[in-house]
């Protein structure tokens, strides 16, 4: 009989990386991620006292901001992902979520681990724009989406979130979990549609 | 100005003797090689297929709908009413398209429609001998009696006649992709005015997309090869075109049709991204679906001739005047050697120059205008060959598959016949306005024009300009029109007179218009439906002016008064593919895979669909005879030892808050504030209207958190309905809510030696003893060595039962670990179908139950509804209707004869009832075979079922012939006094 | 369509599901009170089940649920489609109505 | 009275066709009318028809505020059939079914009846209890029904996605009496008839205004003028709100924009009528060749007769799920109309507060079907003041007293329904 106290071993939400020319969909397993939701009266008081205790930022709406190792990124009024990467999963979320509530003990916010109900997904290479053009309806273009810009929208009606990381083409995409695989489907083929019709285009 | 690059009509092959030796942007040293009905035939890269077909001197490409006459090829362009043919073939066919727009590739395969045996002899055509009969709306008089034979001898072969082409043969085997993209500036339309406006906005910094429906953009500046400013007007257009693709901002999408404008300033556009190849490389799509946001558009879509109503205009060989310079300046093509030019407009005379440039022979220009209208322009002058007869009309085509002369009327009233081989008309010229009225605005009239142009009320954020805006007169060349719509036809009468022909596509003629009018369908909208005209696929671009203008005629009220019908979008017909994008076969709907899915895979589990989730429905084992036998095996495991499941799907919400008890309070009927921490509640939600919205469990971890499950199929409803009340009624509450469905793997697991299961698990100390964890308990916990999970002690089959909830990534570990450290207690998945029998078996509730039409009462649960509190739909879950005694109730059912089935949706009647409306009583709304019983049961909905327990009465099923007697009994058959779940 | 919505910015109608219309009858009760009207039974028929439903400027309610997931109440023109504004049902401080930012509409 | 034959049509024919003569009058309006129908679509005007024919009463007046058809009959997808599911529908839509089954001879008009077939798929075992379940009252009802299962479904309609597809087609229900009826032809048909029974068809004449003495109706404004009336019947479709308005009442009604689509016209391969049940979608081929098809409403109020793009590609990508032969087929156009959907989807034909004022809405996006029906159970109820027992249950108090029709089960949210 199998050790019944092995730990488990965790799943992946998405299969392999993916490399199709100037695109590349690289899976982020094992993060830690938060739900933070304040009630109105008290989000001053929660940014002060993030900044003031952890150097955290909590950045304005449709804002992400990645200070100390944590990114905070607003996802709706009053409510914000801190997202940590991490090597041991599990005790990291524990610990990003034990120093979080700490902090915020004495104040009407709260927090909820969603750490597996998304899987994250970074985007990078020069065609991810026109990729991202047949799968969310936002305009992914630099001037109306910076660098550190967060939208919740949608890809074939499934909710996600996505976030520009850097300038140059890099986003990361927050898809649910339950989702992942069909919509990395979807992904790949736009992104084989891109190449092909670039190829195509001559 | 002058004509540009001079061409002689000097073939340039024997096979295509009207190709001219220069001009156009064709490229000769790339020969194409097609066939249209079978004939083998060459053309250009740059041609369309109906250049093609001029060039090599085919004008027949097909037969008209009703009346099978002969036709040919009247425009270049997207407005072609006539020239539609079958493209490519077998699964690839495409019905109904335009010759003129088809860009011709090597291996073109086309076919004329709507003909038997052949194009040139056409049995059908015998059609035009009852002409008289098959005016508009003859169909509507007759074929009404008997009856009985309308659909089995008339409906038919008025179907037969149905339609010009065929539909694919199979599937569709290309693909097709939608996006999104964001404008400053959508230029619709890249002609002279469209590049200009392009070109400005590109200037000024904004991002600008530009749409151009044709493969080469330049709109009438090629078509017209006119020299501007010493140089050929393409020269500039490629320059615009270099300058605008240099820059990063500007997107220049040619073959790209704006088909119609919606709210919020968003443009539908298709790219036809490989429809000029054979087949598209892999990956490649066929068409894309543009949706476009842009902040302003510009129409600058041009304009649209019209013809001039006579007797016979649809010969092959009768064709719009410029579209003839079109087929001259843009393909390099002579449409005809002997023209006769007719006119109405100084822009008649543009073509008759440019024919006789080309090296053709106009042999007249018949110029409908009085000599003063004519002389009062400053048009450019008649061609020096050939007569230019002013104030004179044609009166009719002659000819058979084609023109071999015009029937003239001088101005004397003189009748002369002119031999020739092209008649191109000119009518004048309408705006291309279409996109301008999608979101309700009216076009206007305007006479120094004699067309309707886009009127006041745009869509917000569009401009017209250039020729879309009426725009016609170029400081150097204004434009002169008197209207002309229709030659008054010879006076001869009877059986078979000439037809003059306003709607080509729907064989519309003037008489079809006025014996309309004359039935009282005289207004434009009626007339378009009595008649069909302008509803075939060129949606009336040219035909719908000198429709109404007919009408106008017979009824005396003017043009602007008769007005033109709506126009609707699309602009150009849109392939249904491209409308759906990738979205068909497996890829329909995005799949939702439960964390086990993979595993279950493995397993060889069949999946059923709930909603978009695939779940497992149940776990075959080889030498199963069906489905029922693993259902079977897989509740006699939970019955008899233990069994676990993927229940991952329920919904889950956190609720947290300071007022989150209260909250609940007023979500569900029953109250959620007095739940104990570490404790799990039932609970049934109301919509506002007092029916069951769905029936769920709350677990308290705190005094301010609960985590609250929902079923599978009302998931986003609920926490829809949980934000909107918080929101909007309650927003003072201080209460989050968080959907955790996707971060939690759930498993039941069932059975008496569920706890011994679960021991082997469950990291120390926490204690799952009966006496610890009690029945509807709740605990965090951890399992295996430290992974956090939440534990509930809840059960929906009846049997001592707990939900383990890890989050998701270690769910599929979590199963297998509970196969491998469970073996020895005979422990089995279970899938969605043993789950349904389970339920049964104890009466518990589901979809079928909670069908939106049941109360808490009907259900059985009515003692929940809280009578001291206020609740959503507890007010209205009073009204009479829905307390009445006569409601129909759960209630069980077992066939008296317990080897007989129960049929899901059978009715139910009284025992000697007739099964009629009269007796119907209820009905099946749930039904299994129980392996723990071993026989049918089911759960119904009837009339007083409370009062029937122990009664026989029958369900019966006509639909699927099945009568059976049945005994009403409690909804729970299995372990009524719970009794194993507290075990 | 497009609706600005105050948190995400204009996005499209596909994000967003309709819930009906913010009409006097239906008030917002105020906060902390109950759902149900005190004054019963008619009143509750009255605000669940009949509209004015009249052509023109109309507020309804609107739930961001592909995006922000938030509930927004929606000055829109039942004929022309045109929008004027939008703003989140549930008051944050003072709740500002968001413009499209493109002119008219 | 020139009545519509193969032999008149054939003497016509020999003379020109000069001697066809109106449809219908262009009435002018009279000071007065016994009964005035507001509204000149398929109800108002088979009201009209049927209180001359059926009911023997004269001085009737239908006021149309454009074109009769401009309304919905003239922008249906066209399906008739009475495969309903509650007791308090069926009898209704059978009698409509009937009615359209002898409507040629009863109007001498071919509006082109034709009982092609009307069959809904299934795609699990969930909804095929359903199905078995309204099949069962149907035939309990007397009414058609045959359950069919893959292989039946596939050899009536082989180029469905069957086995492909993401929710694979598991069988259907059909009802063969149903099918469509050529929706224009019905609006010209009434017309027709009941013009030749007398009733005056006014267009072009909006009502502005119901004048009410007393708490009962003595006429209404219209843009041509007052007209007196002791019995008003609305029949305004998607406009039953803003009419009943002008009697200051409110209903039980949102209105919104449904879109239908046309395909160009194809030959035809598609011999019934089916619809989709892994989403919304439903489909046939007009006897002209077009594919006529539609889906879901557009999910918010309107009263502007156009949809959005969301719906468009919703139903373009279900017909590719359940037909992917759609591919190259080319949608010639696509249009809205406004239609009053009601809190339980079903229709209202009673009695209004206001005395002489009856009313007649809520038809959803199925009311074509029920036109012959409505307008011979709305002419009883304007005749004789007691509802047709067909129809009873279409009360407007249903939803103060609980007794909603709610065959969807969707409750209090008229875009669900
Ligand atoms: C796109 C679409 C598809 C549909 N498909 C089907 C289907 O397949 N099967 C089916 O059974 N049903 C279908 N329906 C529903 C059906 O068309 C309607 O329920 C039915 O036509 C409504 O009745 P009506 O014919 O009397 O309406 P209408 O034709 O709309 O008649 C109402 C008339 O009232 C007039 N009016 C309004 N206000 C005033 C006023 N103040 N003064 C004077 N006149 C006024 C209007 O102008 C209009 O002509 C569909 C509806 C739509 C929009
Ligand atoms: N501003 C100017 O430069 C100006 C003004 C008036 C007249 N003109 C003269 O008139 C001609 C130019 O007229 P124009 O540019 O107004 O019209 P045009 O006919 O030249 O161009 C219209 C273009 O729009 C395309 N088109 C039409 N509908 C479309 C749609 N829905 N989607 C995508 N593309 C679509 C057509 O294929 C065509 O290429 C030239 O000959 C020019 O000399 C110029
Ligand atoms: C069953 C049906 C079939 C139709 N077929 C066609 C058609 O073949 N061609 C066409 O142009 N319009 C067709 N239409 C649409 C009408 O042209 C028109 O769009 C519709 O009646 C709504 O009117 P509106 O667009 O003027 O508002 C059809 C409409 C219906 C209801
Ligand atoms: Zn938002």
């Amino acid at each position: 009989m199998a050790d019944a106290n092995e730990p488990l071993r965790p799943a992946t939400a998405w299969q392999d990386a993916l490399e199709i020319g100037d695109f590349t969909a690289t899976p982020i397993e094992g993060r830690t991620t938060l739900l933070l939701a304040v009630g109105p009266a008290s989000e001053r008081d929660v940014r002060r006292v993030l900044a003031d205790r952890l150097g955290l930022d909590l950045p304005q709406q449709c804002r992400a901001v990645t200070s100390a190792g944590v990114t905070l990124a607003s996802i709706g009024p009053g409510k914000w992902l801190a997202i940590a990467d991490a090597v041991e999963a599990v005790p990291s979320a524990r610990r990003l979520a034990d120093v979080l509530a700490g902090t915020l003990a004495d104040l009407p916010a709260s927090l909820v681990d969603v750490s597996d109900g998304y899987a994250a997904l970074r985007l990078s290479g020069e065609a991810t724009r026109d990729v991202l053009m047949r799968l969310v309806p936002v305009d992914v273009d630099r001037a109306a989406f910076s660098d550190g810009a967060v939208a919740a929208t949608h890809m074939e009606h499934v909710g996600v979130i996505l976030i520009r990381t850097d300038a140059a083409d890099g986003f990361e995409l927050l898809a649910p979990r339950s989702f992942a695989v069909s919509l990395a489907g979807s992904i790949e083929t736009a992104a084989r549609t891109v190449a092909a019709s670039r190829r195509f285009a001559g | 100005m002058s004509q540009a690059r001079t061409s002689v009509a000097r073939p340039s092959s024997s096979l295509q003797p009207f190709r001219l030796a220069e001009g156009g942007i064709v490229d000769r040293s790339r020969v194409l090689l097609y066939s249209f009905d079978g004939a083998p035939l060459q053309g250009h890269l740059g041609d369309t297929l109906a250049s093609a077909l001029l060039a090599s001197g085919v004008r027949l490409t097909g037969r008209s709908f009703k009346y099978h006459r002969p036709r040919g090829i009247l425009s270049a362009g997207s407005e072609e009413p006539s020239a539609l043919v079958e493209l490519r073939r077998g699964d690839r066919r495409e019905a109904n398209t335009r010759a003129t727009v088809a860009e011709l590739y090597d291996g073109l395969v086309a076919q004329s429609q709507n003909r038997w045996p052949s194009l040139r002899y056409d049995a059908m055509a015998i059609n035009q001998v009852f002409a008289p009969l098959f005016v508009a709306g003859f169909y509507y008089k007759t074929f009404m009696w008997p009856a009985a034979l309308w659909e089995r001898l008339y409906e038919p072969a008025i179907r037969r006649a149905a339609g010009l082409g065929r539909a694919a043969g199979g599937p569709d085997p290309d693909h097709y992709e939608k996006l999104t993209a964001f404008a400053d500036v959508l230029v619709i339309g890249g002609g002279a005015s469209g590049l200009a406006a392009a070109l400005a906005a590109a200037r000024a910094g904004e991002r600008v997309i530009l749409c151009d429906e044709q493969a080469h953009p330049g709109g009438r500046a090629i078509d017209d090869g006119r020299m501007v400013g010493g140089r050929p007007a393409l020269d500039g257009v490629l320059e615009t075109l270099a300058e605008l693709s240099s820059d990063p901002r500007v997107r220049i999408l040619p073959r790209t049709t704006v088909f119609g404008v919606y709210d919020g300033r968003t443009y539908g556009a298709v790219e036809r991204v490989a429809d000029h190849v054979a087949v598209p490389p892999a990956d490649v799509p066929r068409q894309r679906l543009w949706r476009i946001i842009a902040k302003r558009a510009v129409l600058a879509a041009g304009a649209t001739e019209r013809g001039i109503i006579f007797a016979d205009n649809d010969r092959p060989g009768v064709m719009l005047a410029g579209a003839v310079r079109s087929y001259i300046h843009r393909y390099g093509v002579l449409p005809g050697r002997r023209a006769v030019v007719f006119t109405n407009n100084d822009d008649g005379m543009t073509t008759a120059r440019a024919l006789a440039t080309a090296g053709g022979h106009v042999v007249a220009v018949v110029d409908a205008r009085s000599v003063s209208a004519a002389s009062a322009a400053t048009a450019p002058a008649p061609p020096p060959e050939g007569e230019h007869l002013l104030g004179a009309v044609v009166v009719r085509a002659l000819g058979g598959t084609e023109v071999s002369g015009a029937l003239v009327r001088l101005a004397s009233g003189e009748e002369r016949t002119i031999a020739c081989d092209l008649i191109a008309v000119s009518g004048g010229w309408s705006p291309n306005l279409h996109l301008s009225t999608h979101l309700g605005g009216k076009p206007a009239w305007d006479d120094a024009i004699a067309a309707f142009r886009p009127g006041e009320a745009l869509p917000p954020g569009m401009t017209a300009v250039g020729r879309a805006a009426g725009v016609f007169a170029a400081a150097d060349r204004p434009y002169a029109i008197t209207p002309m719509w229709q030659v008054p036809p010879a006076a001869a009468k009877g059986w078979r007179k000439p037809k003059a022909f306003v709607d080509l596509q729907h064989d519309v003629t003037d008489e079809d218009i006025q014996l309309a009018a004359r039935e009282g369908f005289d207004h434009a909208e009626h007339l378009k439906r009595y008649t069909t005209l302008g509803m075939a696929t060129d949606q009336g671009r040219t035909s719908a002016l000198p429709g109404i203008a007919v009408l106008s005629a017979h009824t005396g009220r003017s043009l602007p008064e008769t007005g033109l019908t709506t126009a609707r979008p699309p602009y150009t017909p849109v392939s249904i593919g491209a409308l759906a994008g990738t979205a068909r076969g497996a890829h329909f709907r995005p799949v939702r895979r439960p964390p086990t899915y993979a595993w279950a895979r493995q397993c060889g589990a069949s999946f059923v669909e709930t909603g978009l989730w695939l779940r497992a429905a149940y776990f075959p084992e080889p030498g199963d005879r069906d489905w029922y036998t693993a259902a079977r095996r897989e509740v006699e495991a939970v019955r008899t030892a233990v069994g676990i499941s993927d229940v991952s799907t329920l919904g889950k919400i956190d609720v947290r808050g300071r007022d989150a008890a209260a909250f609940l309070d007023r979500i569900y009927c029953n109250t959620m504030s007095s739940l104990a921490i570490g404790r799990v509640r039932y609970g049934v939600m109301l919509r506002e209207d007092g029916i069951v919205l769905d029936d769920g469990t709350a677990a308290r971890f705190s005094d301010g958190h609960f985590v609250v499950t929902t079923t599978t199929a009302n998931a986003a409803r609920v926490m829809q309905h949980l934000e909107v009340c918080h929101q909007t009624l309650w927003p003072a509450l201080d209460v989050t809510l968080a959907s955790v469905t996707d971060h939690w793997a759930q498993i039941a697991i069932a059975g008496p030696r569920a706890r011994d299961l679960l021991a082997r698990v469950v990291d120390r100390p926490f204690d799952i003893a009966n006496t610890a964890f009690l029945y509807m308990a709740a605990a965090e916990v951890g399992v295996c060595g430290g992974t956090p999970a939440r534990l509930f002690r809840v059960s929906f089959s009846g049997e001592l039962g707990f939900e383990l909830a890890v989050p998701a990534r270690f769910g599929q570990a979590l199963m297998e670990r509970l196969l491998v450290v469970g073996a020895d207690l005979g422990v089995r998945p279970y899938g969605a179908e043993a789950l349904g029998i389970l339920r049964i078996e104890k009466g518990h509730v589901a979809g079928a139950e909670l069908n939106g039409t049941t109360t808490a009462a009907d259900l059985g649960l009515g003692g929940l509804m809280s009578r001291k509190k206020e609740y959503i739909g507890r007010l209205l879950a009073e009204r009479p209707g829905l307390v009445a005694a006569d409601r129909q109730v759960l209630v069980g059912l077992r066939p008296a004869d317990r080897s007989a089935r129960i049929r899901s949706g059978a009715h139910l009647v009284a025992r000697n009832a007739k099964a009629d409306a009269a007796s119907d009583i209820g009905y099946v709304t749930s039904a299994a075979q129980s392996p723990t019983l071993g026989h049918a049961i089911a759960l119904a909905l009837m009339a007083r079922g409370r009062e029937r327990h122990g009664e026989i009465v029958r369900a019966v099923s006509p639909l699927t012939g099945e009568d059976v007697e049945v005994e009403v009994t409690s909804p729970v058959f299995y372990d009524p006094e719970g009794a194993r779940l507290r075990g | 369509m497009r609706i600005p919505c105050p948190h995400c910015g204009e996005r499209s109608l596909e994000e967003f599901t309709y819930l009906g219309p913010a009409n006097p009858a239906r008030a917002v009760p105020e906060a902390g009170r109950s759902a149900l009207p005190a004054a019963g039974l008619d009143e509750a028929v009255t605000s669940t089940y009949l509209r004015d439903n009249l052509p023109g400027w109309v507020t309804g309610i609107w739930y961001h649920a592909l995006g922000c997931r938030s509930v927004l109440l929606v000055e829109r023109h039942a004929t022309t489609h045109e929008i004027a504004g939008a703003r989140l049902a549930r008051a944050r401080g003072v709740a500002p109505v968001a413009r499209t930012g493109i002119g008219d509409a | 009275m020139q009545r519509y034959s193969i032999v008149s049509l054939v003497r016509e024919a020999l003379r020109g066709h000069v001697g066809w003569r109106p449809a219908w009058r262009q009435a002018e309006p009279k000071p007065e009318y016994d009964y005035v129908v507001v509204g000149g679509g398929g109800h108002g005007l088979a009201t009209a028809y049927y209180l001359a024919s059926r009911y023997g009463k004269a001085r009737i007046a239908v006021v149309e505020k454009g074109l009769i058809g401009s309304g919905n009959v003239g922008r249906n997808t066209t399906i008739v059939r009475s495969n309903y599911l509650l007791p308090g529908n069926i009898p209704f839509y059978e009698l409509s079914m009937k009615l359209w089954e002898g409507l040629e001879a009863d109007l001498n008009y071919n509006a082109m009846v034709s009982q092609r077939g009307v069959l809904n798929l299934y795609h699990s075992d969930a909804q095929r209890d359903a199905y078995i379940r309204r099949g069962n009252a149907m035939l309990m009802h007397g009414v058609d029904a045959t359950l069919l299962d893959a292989d039946a479904v596939r050899r009536k309609l082989p180029f469905l996605d069957i086995d492909n597809a993401r929710f694979p087609i598991k069988g259907g229900l059909l009802q063969r009496r149903g099918g469509t009826v050529r929706h224009d032809a019905v609006a010209w048909g009434y017309a027709r008839a009941a013009d030749q029974r007398g009733v005056d068809i006014i267009e072009r004449c909006e009502v502005t205004g119901i004048r009410r003495e007393a708490g009962r109706v003595t006429g209404i404004e219209t843009a041509r003028g007052f007209i007196a009336a002791r019995n008003v019947g609305l029949a305004c479709a998607g406009n039953s709100s803003r009419v009943a308005a002008l009697a200051d009442l409110r209903l039980p009604i949102e209105s919104y924009a449904l879109q239908a689509f046309v395909s160009e016209a194809l030959k035809p391969f598609i011999d019934c009528v089916v619809t989709f049940g892994a989403g919304h979608f439903y489909i046939s081929q007009s006897d002209k060749g077009g594919l006529v098809f539609g889906g879901d409403l557009d999910t918010y109020n309107s009263y502007a007769q156009r949809g959005n793009l969301p719906v468009i590609e919703d139903v373009a990508e279900c017909g590719m799920a359940l037909m992917p032969r759609l591919g190259r087929v080319r949608l010639l156009r696509h249009w809205g109309g406004i239609m009053d959907m009601t809190m339980d989807g079903s229709p209202i034909i009673d009695r209004t507060p206001v005395e002489g004022l009856w009313l007649n809405a809520g038809w959803c996006y199925g009311g074509f079907k029920a036109t012959p029906a409505s307008g011979l159970v709305f002419a009883h109820l304007m005749a004789t003041a007691a509802p047709h027992e067909a129809a009873r249950a279409y009360r407007l108090d249903r939803f103060a007293t609980g007794h909603a029709i709610d065959e969807k089960g969707m409750g209090p949210h008229p875009q669900l329904h």
